[in-house]
């Protein structure tokens, strides 16, 4: 139990601070809504359409790659911390799942997913 | 999708409006709109008299306004049909290559920054400050500086301009040096320009593109060599020239460009004709004006009665023995030494006819072209005079504008995030531009 | 009461005014010739930063200050106006040179003569350009009058200058 | 080639296209009738031996208040304005703003009369447009000057852009200072003035501090 104590007093204090600062900003900033000034700000003119609507299939598909590989960072810190203790065959099961995730980065490398045209 | 890179954005250094039609990141198509600085300089220049112009074309290209004064002085030099003594060709040669460098420094310092090598900025800034300072110690001001004159310049090279000019060339050097080992070779920097805003040279010529422009694309026209006017003719420089016509080799181009500058200079310099700074020593024995004031105000008369005033060459007006040196010895152009203007009365005539409102410089009526080589590219005045004091058409044939108009084959085919380096590299100036 | 209260109040006036006057976040609106004198200022030698305002925020939802820097024409005078009121309170201007103060040697039929014709101005600095030094010293009026304004930002209503007529000559 | 050389070159291919010609301090200039030029400009860019490649310069300028007396300056009440004769005389003078022939039946070879003040209708008096071209040739390093006479009710001439792309912007410059039309061009519209403004600010007869605010007052 005691080990958790840090954790919870790193997320109150981030709390605490962050709150306090979104809480003074929008109690002492003076507040003067304007119909203008609610408009999207399109470098000093008036914009043509806002960005709804569909959007090129390229972003989505950059942003699918990016989260399928980032995501596995997740495994790989908790690996990392606890190294010493896992041994030869930790440093084995890290290699094979590395080794999967890169045939898949490999594969889409090699169809082209990662160029933009 | 239809985005709006609008003027004020600091891509788009504040003026300049780009309606883009997107698809993804491509842009597909571009309508560029532009006259969001336009201030009437060519309705103002009929307004005022020949020499109330030059501060006006200060404000054409803010960033190489030595160069502008020199193209419009040197068009009614040719309206007029006189000619400039050769210290001051030298003189005007020296300050408009040290324009040059100033104008490319800000150029690719802020195309660099754009991309976000920001240190590089600072240092390019820092050596244009040493360059500004060159250009206050001779002009008396950094930016809008107004110093040439029709017929010569205000004032000439003050004392100890050598050194101070050898050490801030020297930096300029050293700051060039480490930008091109911070930027030629940096993977991310090659990546975005090279490749983009590429433009073949039958483009370039049919849109009437001049400059570094032009050149990157391998096509050597530079006035400078095609034409030469000033002592451009005596000097030993090279016009770099690019290939492949793109962001990388403009680059390229404007830092070799500087580098030659800084050569252009150092040969004017040495052999300018010596012309004496201040009064000469042996005809009377000079006094500095302070001192002069001071005995004459607890009345010695004696000291002073034999004695030859000397004042600083430049703020002060021109010391009257070295003012032949930077004018063109035309009573009807040029304005009198400031002793003698105060001295004699021919002096104070010639003050006066050239001052007063309806007189000044009344050239011949006639029309005129004269081509200068400014940062950008050609930069032309086209003078038309109906022989009354002040022009009756003045018009600035802006080197960017024709860029400007290439713009839409430089962008299209691109992708959004080139935008940025390529309006870095093409180096539109806002008063140019619009005038 | 109101004093204790007013003590309170003042204090915290204080206390803002000291937070806002040394982290001016600038939205540099630059056109023209000024702009260079601007980039000199900014820049290592002559350093804007050492004052907390070397953040330049290129869009109006992020900055306090809007730097006006270079003639304003009147085709550019409706996006300025735009970005102004986009900006979010509490926000200031300073007019930076000669041509956003009154127009200057621009008298034509391009220019607006001075912005304070449609904007409210809080510091002109004159100059064509100013030197970095005006500017600086600009900045530091700039920062007196953010330090002595009342915490709700609310500014004295801007006077717009009376309608001089001007003769029309060819 | 030298100015004279061109100018004659030029001559001898359009006789009757050219209607006068001068090389004012050294400047080759050739006055072009404004049904020609689309022809001359064409043969200047392709024919080897003028090879014009670039098309410096377009534009305009508006001779009709040329030689008129300045009106007094705005602080002299004297109203008398003071413009002495100019004190630079001039061995070879300038022939004058090219003379514009009226467009119905060009008097064929009209003598390029000196420029009279009170020019009557249809006699060839002092064009009131006058738009300028500048050539350039990189190989051969020439320069020749063009000027079209056009006269102010009709203030059209044919558009160059299909030769120079250049020209599209520099013909967009000029309708929006001049208001003269450019025949042949794709989108002709202002470029420089803001599409609410009326009238031609580069014209003699529009006021210098005339203002048209889109936004605030109109001081």
């Amino acid at each position: 139990m005691s080990e958790y104590v840090g954790i919870v007093i790193f997320f109150v204090l981030a709390g605490t601070v962050a709150g306090a600062f979104v809480a003074l900003g929008s109690v002492l900033g003076p507040k003067k809504p304007s119909a203008v000034k609610s408009e999207a700000f399109e470098c000093g003119e008036v914009a043509f359409s806002l960005p709804v609507g569909h959007v090129a299939v390229k972003f989505y598909l950059t942003a699918i790659l990016f989260i399928l590989f980032d995501v596995e960072l997740v495994f790989v810190y908790p690996w990392a911390v606890a190294f010493r203790g896992l041994g030869a065959s930790g440093l084995v099961e890290m290699v094979v799942f590395l080794g999967i995730l890169m045939a898949g980065f490999f594969y889409a490398w090699d169809n082209g997913a990662l160029e933009w045209h | 999708m239809l985005l709006n890179v609008g003027p004020a954005h600091p891509a788009m250094h504040g003026i300049i409006r780009i309606v883009t039609k997107l698809d993804g990141e491509l842009v597909k198509d571009i309508d560029v709109e532009i006259g969001y600085l336009h201030r009437g300089f060519e309705k103002m220049a009929e307004t005022v008299d020949y020499n109330g112009v030059i501060p006006y074309t200060d404000r054409l290209n803010y960033v190489s306004p030595l160069i502008n004064n020199m193209g419009y002085c040197m068009a009614v030099e040719k309206l007029l049909g006189i000619s400039v003594p050769e210290r001051c060709h030298y003189i005007r040669v020296i300050v408009s290559e040290i324009s040059r460098i100033t104008d490319h420094l800000t150029c690719v310092g802020a195309g660099a920054m754009e991309l976000g090598a920001f240190s590089v900025f600072l240092y390019m800034i820092k050596a244009r400050e040493y360059l500004w300072e060159l250009v206050e110690m001779v002009t008396g001001a950094r930016l809008t500086v107004s110093y040439c004159r029709v017929g010569g310049v205000k004032g000439d090279l003050p004392e100890g301009f050598d050194e101070r000019c050898g050490k801030a060339l020297q930096e300029t050097r050293k700051v060039l040096v480490e930008s091109d080992a911070l930027l030629t070779r940096n993977r991310i920097f090659v990546d975005r320009m090279s490749g983009t805003g590429k433009i073949s040279s039958e483009d370039a010529i049919s849109y009437g593109i001049t400059g570094p422009f032009l050149r990157s694309t391998g096509v050597a026209y530079d006035v400078r060599k095609d034409c030469p006017y000033a002592v451009y003719d005596r000097l030993q420089f090279d016009v770099p020239v690019g290939t492949r016509g793109d962001n990388y080799d403009r680059f390229l181009v404007r830092m070799e460009e500087m580098e030659q500058s800084i050569r252009i200079i150092e040969q004017a310099l040495r052999d300018i004709p010596p012309g004496p700074f201040l009064a000469h020593a042996e005809t009377g024995r000079p006094i500095p004006a302070a001192e002069m004031v001071d005995e004459g105000k607890i009345g010695n008369i004696a000291a002073i009665v034999d004695r030859r005033v000397v004042t600083d060459p430049t703020l002060e007006g021109a010391a009257k023995s070295q003012h032949p040196n930077i004018e063109a010895g035309e009573k009807r152009v040029f304005l009198p030494a400031k002793e003698d203007t105060f001295g004699n009365i021919e002096g104070l005539m010639q003050q006066f006819k050239l001052v007063m409102y309806g007189h000044g410089i009344r050239p011949p009526k006639g029309e005129v072209y004269f081509p200068v080589e400014g940062a950008n590219g050609e930069l032309g005045f086209y003078i038309v005079s109906d022989g009354t004091s002040s022009a009756y058409r003045v018009r600035v044939r802006p080197p960017c504008f024709a860029i400007m108009s290439a713009l839409p084959k430089l962008l299209i085919g691109d992708m959004m995030a080139d935008v940025t380096p390529t309006f870095g590299s093409v180096n539109m100036i806002g008063g140019e531009l619009d005038r | 009461m109101s004093d204790h209260a007013g003590f309170f109040t003042s204090r915290l006036d204080e206390a803002l005014g000291w937070a806002r006057k040394f982290s001016i976040f600038q939205y540099p609106f630059v056109t023209a010739c000024c702009g260079m004198e601007y980039m000199a200022t900014a820049c290592s030698h002559y350093d804007v930063d050492r004052f907390g305002a070397g953040l330049p925020r290129f869009s109006p939802r992020q900055a306090d200050v809007l730097f006006v820097v270079g003639t304003i024409s009147h085709k550019m005078a409706p996006v300025l106006v735009r970005i102004y009121e986009q900006m979010a309170e509490p926000k200031w201007v300073v007019s930076f040179g000669v041509c956003t103060c009154t127009g200057g040697f621009y008298d034509n039929y391009a220019t607006v003569m001075g912005i304070d014709t449609i904007i409210p101005v809080d510091v002109y600095i004159p100059g064509c350009p100013p030197r970095p030094e005006y500017v600086l010293d600009g900045l530091l009026k700039l920062q007196a009058k953010i330090q002595a304004q009342h915490s709700s930002g609310q500014r004295p209503a801007a006077e717009i200058r009376p309608e001089l007529e001007r003769p029309v000559f060819d | 080639m030298n100015a004279a050389s061109l100018i004659q070159a030029v001559k001898d291919r359009f006789p009757d296209g050219v209607k006068a010609s001068h090389s004012y301090r050294g400047d080759a200039t050739v006055i072009v009738g404004r049904e020609f030029l689309l022809e001359v400009a064409r043969t200047l860019k392709e024919d080897p031996a003028f090879q014009m490649s670039f098309l410096m310069d377009l534009t305009a300028v508006d001779f009709s208040t040329f030689g008129a007396k300045r009106s007094p300056a705005f602080f002299s009440n004297s109203g008398v304005a003071v413009s002495p004769s100019p004190e630079f005389p001039d061995e070879d003078p300038w022939p004058g703003p090219p003379v514009s022939h009226p467009s119905a039946g060009a008097a064929l070879g009209a003598p390029a009369s000196h420029p009279s003040a009170g020019a009557a209708l249809g006699a060839p008096g002092p064009a009131h447009f006058v738009v300028v071209y500048h050539f350039y040739s990189l190989p051969l390093k020439h320069r020749l000057r063009l000027e079209v006479p056009v006269e102010e009710d009709d203030a059209e001439v044919d558009s160059l852009s299909s030769l120079w792309a250049g020209a599209d912007w520099l013909e967009r410059e000029v309708w929006d200072m001049f208001g003269i039309r450019f025949r042949g061009h794709q989108n002709l519209k202002r470029i420089l003035m803001y599409e609410g403004f009326a009238g031609h600010p580069l014209r003699k007869d529009y006021p210098v501090n005339k203002r048209q605010p889109l936004i605030g007052p109109v001081n």
